[in-house]
C-alpha cells in the first residue's frame, strides 16, 4: 500500500492578495498530515521548488485580470487533473472586481505616471469564466479547515462538506444572537454562502458577504427589510453588496437595481 | 392451496424494528462475497454479516442504508431472496459519488449496513389474487424479493405478471432471471425497451402500453409498482384504464434519507416518513399527495 | 426528569433573597444550572453560578424581525418572554458526533463513544417550553424508535419551570393551548411574584426530584393569598398574549390549500435563512456529515440540525424536490400545523413566537396561516 | 373462413360503430400474411392501406445513417397500424416490418377515403377513433422521450 504514489497537489497564484495560500500554511498542526498524503509540487508561498506536471490537484487562487493571466489559466487547466478555485478572488473576481463597475482606463489614467506600461483587461473575473473549474471553495479568506476538508475529500474520493446554506444557520447553531434582530445592524448573513463560522456576527458585526452569494439568495427581500425597516439607504444597500465578491452575479444584480433606481 | 397465510407470515419478520441494535445510526461491518455488475452502470453486491453469521431476514420491499467508508451512506433497497437471508443483495446504479465507490469494491471489502428499514410489498396481502407487477429501470431490483417469495409461495396466489421497462436492451437487469420466469408455465413476463436498434427483437414502446395487453383480473389482483414518479404515475393511470381500484395499487416512493429512523425529516411526503411509513405505500394513503409539484 | 408519582404536591414560598439558596442545593446535588442570562443584547441561555447571572431588571420588547433588550425598571428575575434558545440545543444539540470508525484491515471498528454527560438542571422553562420538550419527545423517543443522544440528555435534564407572567408581542401559546401556565410534567415550577413590597417565589414540585428539593430548601408552606397572587400572575399573562391563532380545522384547511397562490407571494419575502427552524423549540430535522482525517483511517459521522428551507435538504437525483422557495415554506407551515398532527398527534407548533420574531425580514406564521386558510381555493 | 365485417366488428377499433358502417368498411378489407422479416410496408412508399394486426409482431423501424436501424415501436396483436394513407401526401415514413409470422387485416386506403369523402358520417366516426389511437401513441412517444429511466444528474 505505502508504495502508492502520493497525489501530487499544486497552488496557483493570479491576481490575489495570497491570503488564501496562507490558510494552507496557517494549518500548522495539520500541515505535516497533509506533506505526509500528498507531494506539494509547487506552492509558490511555502517554496520555489516547481515539480513538474500533470498534477492531481491543483488549487488556484485569484482572478485573472491580465492578458497574460488569461492564457496562463489555461496552461494550468491542461497541466490538472482537478483544478479547485479557493477564495473570493478566484470563485468571484474578489474585491479587484469594483473596477467591473467603472471605467478602467479612466482608473488607470488617474492612478498611474505612465499608463503605457499598465496591460490590464477591463474586468477581473472568476476562474471559471475562462477555463472548466471542478470544484469552487468560497471565502476571503478561504476557511482553512474547509480547505482540508476539501483536499481530504478529494483523497478520499467523496463529496466535500461544504454547506451552501446561509451564514445564519452557523450563527443559530454556535449560539450567536442575531444582529438584525436585536440590533437593527444590516447583515448579508441571511443572503451569503455559509463557511466562514459566523466570523462577523460573532463579534456583533453585520456579515460582510465574503463567502458570496448562498444557494438561492433572496437579495431583494432582504435590501427591502433593510430600506423599510432598518432605514438603510440606498447607497448603503449598494456599498453592502459592492464587496468582497461584488461581481458574483447575484449581487453584482441587487447592487446594480439599486444603481439604476 | 399448499400455502396459507400463517405458513407465510412465519417466514417474514413481522416487525422489523426488533432486529435493530441498540443505536440504529451506528452501521455494522459486512463483507463484500461478490461484485456482479449488470448493466454498464448498474452492479449486484453480495454481502454477509463480518463479524457474526446470524441470518439478515427482511421483507422484500425493505432498505438498507449502505455506507462506503469515509465516502459517504446511502439508501438501497434489499434486491435478494427473502428465503436467503445469509446472502444480502443489492442492486444498485452508479450516479452519485457513494455508489460510485460502491462500484469499484473489491471482493472482501467492507461496507456497512444499517437496517432493514420500511415497509415493503404487500405479499400477504397479494394472496389468492392475481398479482401484476410492473417495473421500470433500476425499480425492478426492489420488486425482486417479492417475485421469489411469491413463486416460492406460487399456489398461495392467482396469475402472477411481470412486466418491466427499460431504457435499452442494455439497460435490463437480471436477464437470465427474465429468461427463467419467461419459460416458466404459471407466469406471465413481458418486457419492453424505450429504444432500441434493429437487432432487437423484443418490445419498444413503455412500458404502460403492455397493460392493457395482459390478462389479469383488475378486480381481484394486486398491482406492485416501482420505478420513476413519472412512470409510476402513468402506470396507475393504464391500470384504473383497466379498471383495478385505487385500493389494489401499491407503489414504491423515494426521497432523500439520511437516518431511514424518522428523525432527520428529510424524506417527508406530506404527513407521510418514506423511510418508516414506506418506501412501499398503498396507493389510496398518497393519493392526495401523487399530483402535488415540490410536495 | 425523574420519574413522576402522585404524591401530593407541595407548595412552599421562598423569598427572593434566598434565590441562591435554590442555586447552592442544585449545585450540592451535581447539577449544572442552566438558565437565561443577558448576553449581546438579548436574554439567552448559558450556564448559571449565581442568580447574579439572571436577567434581573431587564425585559423585552419583540415584534416581528425585531428583538430589544430594555431595562424593565423592576427588580424582578423572570420578567421577559423567550429568546432565541431554546432548550433543544441541550437535549438535541446543533452539533453531534455519532461515531468515529477507525480502519483496520480491511474492516473497520468503533472507537469508544464521547464522554459522560454532564447533569443540568434546566432553570426558567416556560410552559411552551415545556411543551416543546415533550413533543421533541414524541418524535426522539416515542415513534418506534430511539435516539440515545436525546433519551440520556433528557433522563438526565432536571426541568424547572418558572411560569410566564410577561408574555411578548408575539406569544400565543394560549392559541395553542400550551400555556401561560405549566400544569405537570415539570420537576419544580416556581411562579415569581413581586407584589408591592414582597418579592418571592410560589414553588411547587412535580416529581420526586422536585419534592426533594423543595424539602431540602426548607421554605414556609405557601399561603392562600401568596398562591392566589401567583395564579393570578400567570392568568394576567394570558390575556396579554400578543397573537391568536385559531387552531379550529386548520389541519384541513392548510391541507386543502397547497396550491393557494399566496404560497408563491410568501417565497418572495422569504429569505430560506432557516433562522424559523433554527430557533424553533420543536423543529427536529438533521443530517449526517461523513468526514474522514486525511489518511482516511479515521471517518466519523457528525449529525448537525438542518432545515427543510435548504436546497439539499429535499434533494434527489440531481435536484431539488422543492427547489422554489415558496414550496419550502409550505413544507415548513404545513408540517408545523397540519401534517405533525398526523404524525405525532399534536401541532408542532407551540406558540412562542421565536420564528416570527427571529425571521429577519419579519414573516409571521399566524399571519400566514391565517391567510392560507381564508379561504378554499378552488382548483 | 370468417366474413371480414365480422371480424372487424370484434376489433376493439370498431366497438360501437353501426353494422352498416361496419360493412361498408369491410368491403375495403382484405386479409394479408407476412413472414418473419418481411416489409409490410416501407418508408416513402405510397400510402395505401390501414392495418389490424390479428397475429403476429410488427416493428416499426426507422433507418439513421449512421446509427443503424432503429425501432421505434413494436406492435402486436390487436393494434392498429398506419395512418398515412388518411393524410396527404400519403406517404409511408417508417418501415413496418414482421418480426414473427404476421396475419393482418389490410383495409385499402383509397377505397375508404372515397367512401370517407361520401359518407361524412363514416368519416368522422373513423376520424375520432384515429384520433384516439394517435393521442395514446403520442402520449408514449413522449413517455419514451422523457427517457425516464435516464440519469439526471
Amino acid at each position: 500500500m505505502k508504495t502508492k504514489r502520493k497525489p501530487k497537489l499544486a497552488v496557483w497564484k493570479f491576481a490575489s492578495c495570497d491570503g488564501c495560500q496562507l490558510s494552507l500554511l496557517d494549518c500548522e498542526d495539520e500541515l505535516l498530515d497533509v506533506v505526509g498524503e500528498i507531494d506539494i509540487a509547487n506552492f509558490p508561498e511555502a517554496s520555489r521548488a516547481v515539480v513538474k506536471g500533470p498534477y492531481d490537484i491543483s488549487l488556484v487562487e485569484g482572478s485573472i485580470t491580465t492578458p497574460k493571466d488569461a492564457e496562463r489559466i489555461h496552461k494550468v487547466r491542461r497541466a490538472s487533473k482537478v483544478l479547485i478555485t479557493i477564495g473570493a478572488c478566484a470563485t468571484a473576481g474578489g474585491i479587484q472586481a469594483l473596477r467591473n463597475f467603472q471605467d478602467v482606463d479612466q482608473f488607470i489614467s488617474i492612478v498611474y505616471a505612465s499608463p503605457d506600461y499598465i496591460s490590464t483587461l477591463n474586468k477581473s473575473t472568476p476562474i471559471s469564466e475562462h477555463v472548466k473549474v471542478d470544484y469552487e471553495l468560497r471565502g476571503c479568506p478561504v476557511n482553512k479547515y474547509q480547505l482540508l476538508e476539501v483536499i481530504s475529500a478529494f483523497l478520499n474520493g467523496r463529496r466535500p462538506v461544504t454547506p451552501s446554506h446561509s451564514v445564519c444557520m452557523e450563527c443559530k447553531q454556535k449560539g450567536v444572537v442575531c444582529v438584525m434582530v436585536a440590533h437593527g445592524t444590516p447583515c448579508l448573513g441571511p443572503v451569503t454562502h455559509a463557511g466562514c463560522g459566523a466570523l462577523c456576527p460573532s463579534y456583533a458585526r453585520g456579515c460582510f458577504g465574503c463567502f458570496g452569494p448562498k444557494e438561492t439568495p433572496n437579495t431583494h427581500s432582504l435590501s427591502e427589510w433593510w430600506q423599510e425597516e432598518l432605514g438603510a439607504s440606498k447607497g448603503d444597500i449598494i456599498r453592502a453588496f459592492r464587496g468582497i465578491t461584488a461581481y458574483a452575479e447575484p449581487f453584482r444584480k441587487e447592487s446594480e437595481a439599486y444603481e439604476l433606481q | 392451496m399448499e400455502t396459507l397465510v400463517s405458513d407465510v407470515k412465519q417466514e417474514l419478520p413481522t416487525d422489523s424494528m426488533a432486529v435493530l441494535t441498540a443505536d440504529p445510526m451506528i452501521p455494522e461491518p459486512f463483507r463484500v462475497v461478490q461484485r456482479k455488475p449488470e448493466t454498464e452502470d448498474t452492479f449486484t453486491l453480495v454481502l454477509e454479516r463480518a463479524q457474526s453469521d446470524r441470518p439478515f431476514e427482511f421483507q422484500p420491499g425493505q432498505f438498507n442504508m449502505l455506507y462506503v467508508f469515509g465516502v459517504g451512506e446511502v439508501p438501497i433497497s434489499i434486491s435478494g431472496d427473502p428465503a436467503q437471508p445469509q446472502r444480502l443483495v443489492h442492486t444498485i446504479r452508479a450516479v452519485g459519488t457513494v455508489t460510485r465507490a460502491m462500484q469499484k469494491l473489491r471482493k472482501g471489502a467492507i461496507v456497512g449496513v444499517r437496517g432493514p428499514f420500511g415497509r415493503g410489498w404487500p405479499v400477504l396481502e397479494a394472496q389468492q389474487q392475481d398479482v401484476v407487477i410492473v417495473a421500470g429501470g433500476i425499480g425492478l431490483a426492489p420488486l425482486r424479493p417479492a417475485l421469489y417469495h411469491i413463486l416460492r409461495h406460487r399456489d398461495a396466489y392467482g396469475r402472477v405478471v411481470l412486466l418491466y421497462g427499460a431504457r435499452t436492451p442494455e439497460d435490463i437487469l437480471y436477464i437470465k432471471e427474465l429468461e427463467k420466469w419467461r419459460g416458466r408455465f404459471d407466469m406471465e413476463v413481458k418486457v419492453t425497451v424505450d429504444r432500441a436498434l434493429g437487432d432487437w427483437h423484443g418490445h419498444v414502446g413503455v412500458v404502460t402500453q403492455l397493460i392493457p395487453k395482459t390478462s389479469f383480473d383488475p378486480q381481484n389482483a394486486i398491482a406492485m409498482i416501482c420505478g420513476p414518479e413519472i412512470m409510476m404515475r402513468f402506470t396507475i393511470y393504464e391500470l384504473q384504464r383497466s379498471g383495478m381500484p385505487n385500493d389494489r395499487i401499491y407503489v414504491s416512493m423515494e426521497r432523500n434519507m439520511k437516518c431511514a429512523i424518522g428523525f432527520c425529516g428529510h424524506c417527508q411526503y406530506g404527513p407521510k416518513f418514506i423511510c418508516k411509513d414506506g418506501p412501499v405505500f398503498r396507493y389510496t394513503e398518497i393519493e392526495n399527495l401523487f399530483g402535488i409539484r415540490e410536495i | 426528569m425523574s420519574k413522576k408519582k402522585d404524591a401530593s404536591p407541595q407548595t412552599v414560598t421562598l423569598p427572593s433573597n434566598d434565590l441562591s439558596r435554590l442555586f447552592q442545593v442544585l449545585q450540592s446535588r451535581g447539577y449544572t444550572i442552566l438558565g437565561p442570562t443577558v448576553r449581546d443584547g438579548a436574554i439567552v441561555y448559558d450556564e448559571l453560578d449565581s442568580p447574579d447571572d439572571l436577567p434581573r431588571g431587564w425585559t423585552d420588547e419583540q415584534e416581528k424581525g425585531r428583538y430589544r433588550l430594555k431595562k424593565s425598571g423592576y427588580g424582578t428575575y423572570f420578567s421577559f418572554a423567550v429568546g432565541p434558545h431554546s432548550w433543544k440545543q441541550y437535549l438535541y444539540p446543533p452539533r453531534v458526533r455519532l461515531w468515529q470508525m477507525h480502519k483496520n484491515g480491511t474492516g473497520f471498528e468503533l472507537n469508544a463513544q464521547n464522554g459522560p454527560l454532564k447533569k443540568y438542571a434546566f432553570l426558567g422553562v416556560r410552559s411552551c417550553e415545556l411543551h416543546a420538550i415533550e413533543i421533541l419527545d414524541r418524535v426522539l423517543l416515542q415513534n418506534g424508535f430511539e435516539d440515545p443522544t436525546y433519551k440520556a440528555r433528557r433522563k438526565e435534564a432536571l426541568i424547572i419551570v418558572v411560569q410566564c407572567t410577561a408574555p411578548a408581542s408575539t406569544c400565543f401559546c394560549a392559541s395553542m393551548q400550551t400555556g401561560p401556565k405549566a400544569e405537570r410534567g415539570f420537576d419544580l415550577a416556581m411562579t415569581e411574584v413581586a407584589d408591592g413590597e414582597r418579592h418571592y417565589f410560589v414553588l411547587q414540585s412535580g416529581s420526586d426530584a422536585g419534592r426533594e428539593i423543595v424539602q431540602e430548601l426548607a421554605c414556609a408552606a405557601a399561603t392562600a393569598e401568596e398562591i392566589a397572587a401567583a395564579e393570578q400572575a400567570v392568568k394576567a399573562a394570558a390575556e396579554r398574549m400578543g397573537r391568536t391563532l385559531d387552531t379550529h380545522g386548520l389541519q384541513a384547511a392548510l391541507y386543502a390549500n397547497r396550491e393557494h397562490p399566496h404560497w408563491r407571494e410568501v417565497g418572495e419575502r422569504c429569505l430560506n435563512c432557516t433562522n424559523c427552524t433554527q430557533v424553533c423549540p420543536t423543529c427536529f430535522c438533521t443530517t449526517v456529515e461523513d468526514i474522514t482525517d486525511l489518511t482516511g483511517a479515521t471517518a466519523e459521522r457528525w449529525r448537525r440540525w438542518d432545515s427543510c428551507f435548504t436546497m439539499e435538504f429535499s434533494y434527489l437525483h440531481g435536484g431539488s424536490v422543492r427547489s422554489s422557495a415558496g414550496a419550502r415554506y409550505r413544507q415548513w407551515l404545513t408540517h408545523k400545523l397540519a401534517s405533525w398532527v398526523d404524525q405525532f398527534g399534536a401541532f408542532g407548533c407551540v406558540g412562542c413566537g421565536r420564528c416570527i420574531a427571529w425571521c429577519p425580514v419579519g414573516i409571521d406564521i399566524t399571519e400566514e396561516a391565517r391567510i392560507m386558510c381564508a379561504e378554499t381555493v378552488n382548483q | 373462413m370468417e366474413n371480414l365485417d365480422v371480424v372487424l366488428k370484434k376489433h376493439p377499433f370498431f366497438e360501437g360503430m353501426s353494422e352498416e358502417h361496419i360493412r361498408f368498411i369491410a368491403g375495403c378489407a382484405a386479409n394479408e400474411v407476412y413472414k418473419n422479416g418481411d416489409y409490410l410496408f416501407r418508408d416513402g412508399e405510397s400510402a395505401d392501406k390501414f392495418y389490424f394486426i390479428r397475429h403476429g409482431h410488427v416493428a416499426l423501424e426507422l433507418h439513421a445513417p449512421e446509427r443503424g436501424v432503429l425501432t421505434i415501436q413494436t406492435l402486436g396483436e390487436g393494434d392498429v397500424l398506419g395512418w398515412s394513407w388518411l393524410i396527404p401526401p400519403y406517404k409511408w415514413h417508417f418501415d413496418a416490418r414482421a418480426m414473427t409470422l404476421t396475419r393482418v387485416l389490410a383495409l385499402d386506403g383509397k377505397c375508404l377515403r372515397k367512401k370517407c369523402e361520401t359518407d361524412y358520417q363514416l368519416g368522422y366516426e373513423l376520424m375520432k377513433r384515429i384520433a384516439h389511437i394517435m393521442e395514446e401513441r403520442l402520449h408514449a412517444t413522449r413517455l419514451q422521450l422523457l427517457d425516464m429511466y435516464g440519469v439526471h444528474a
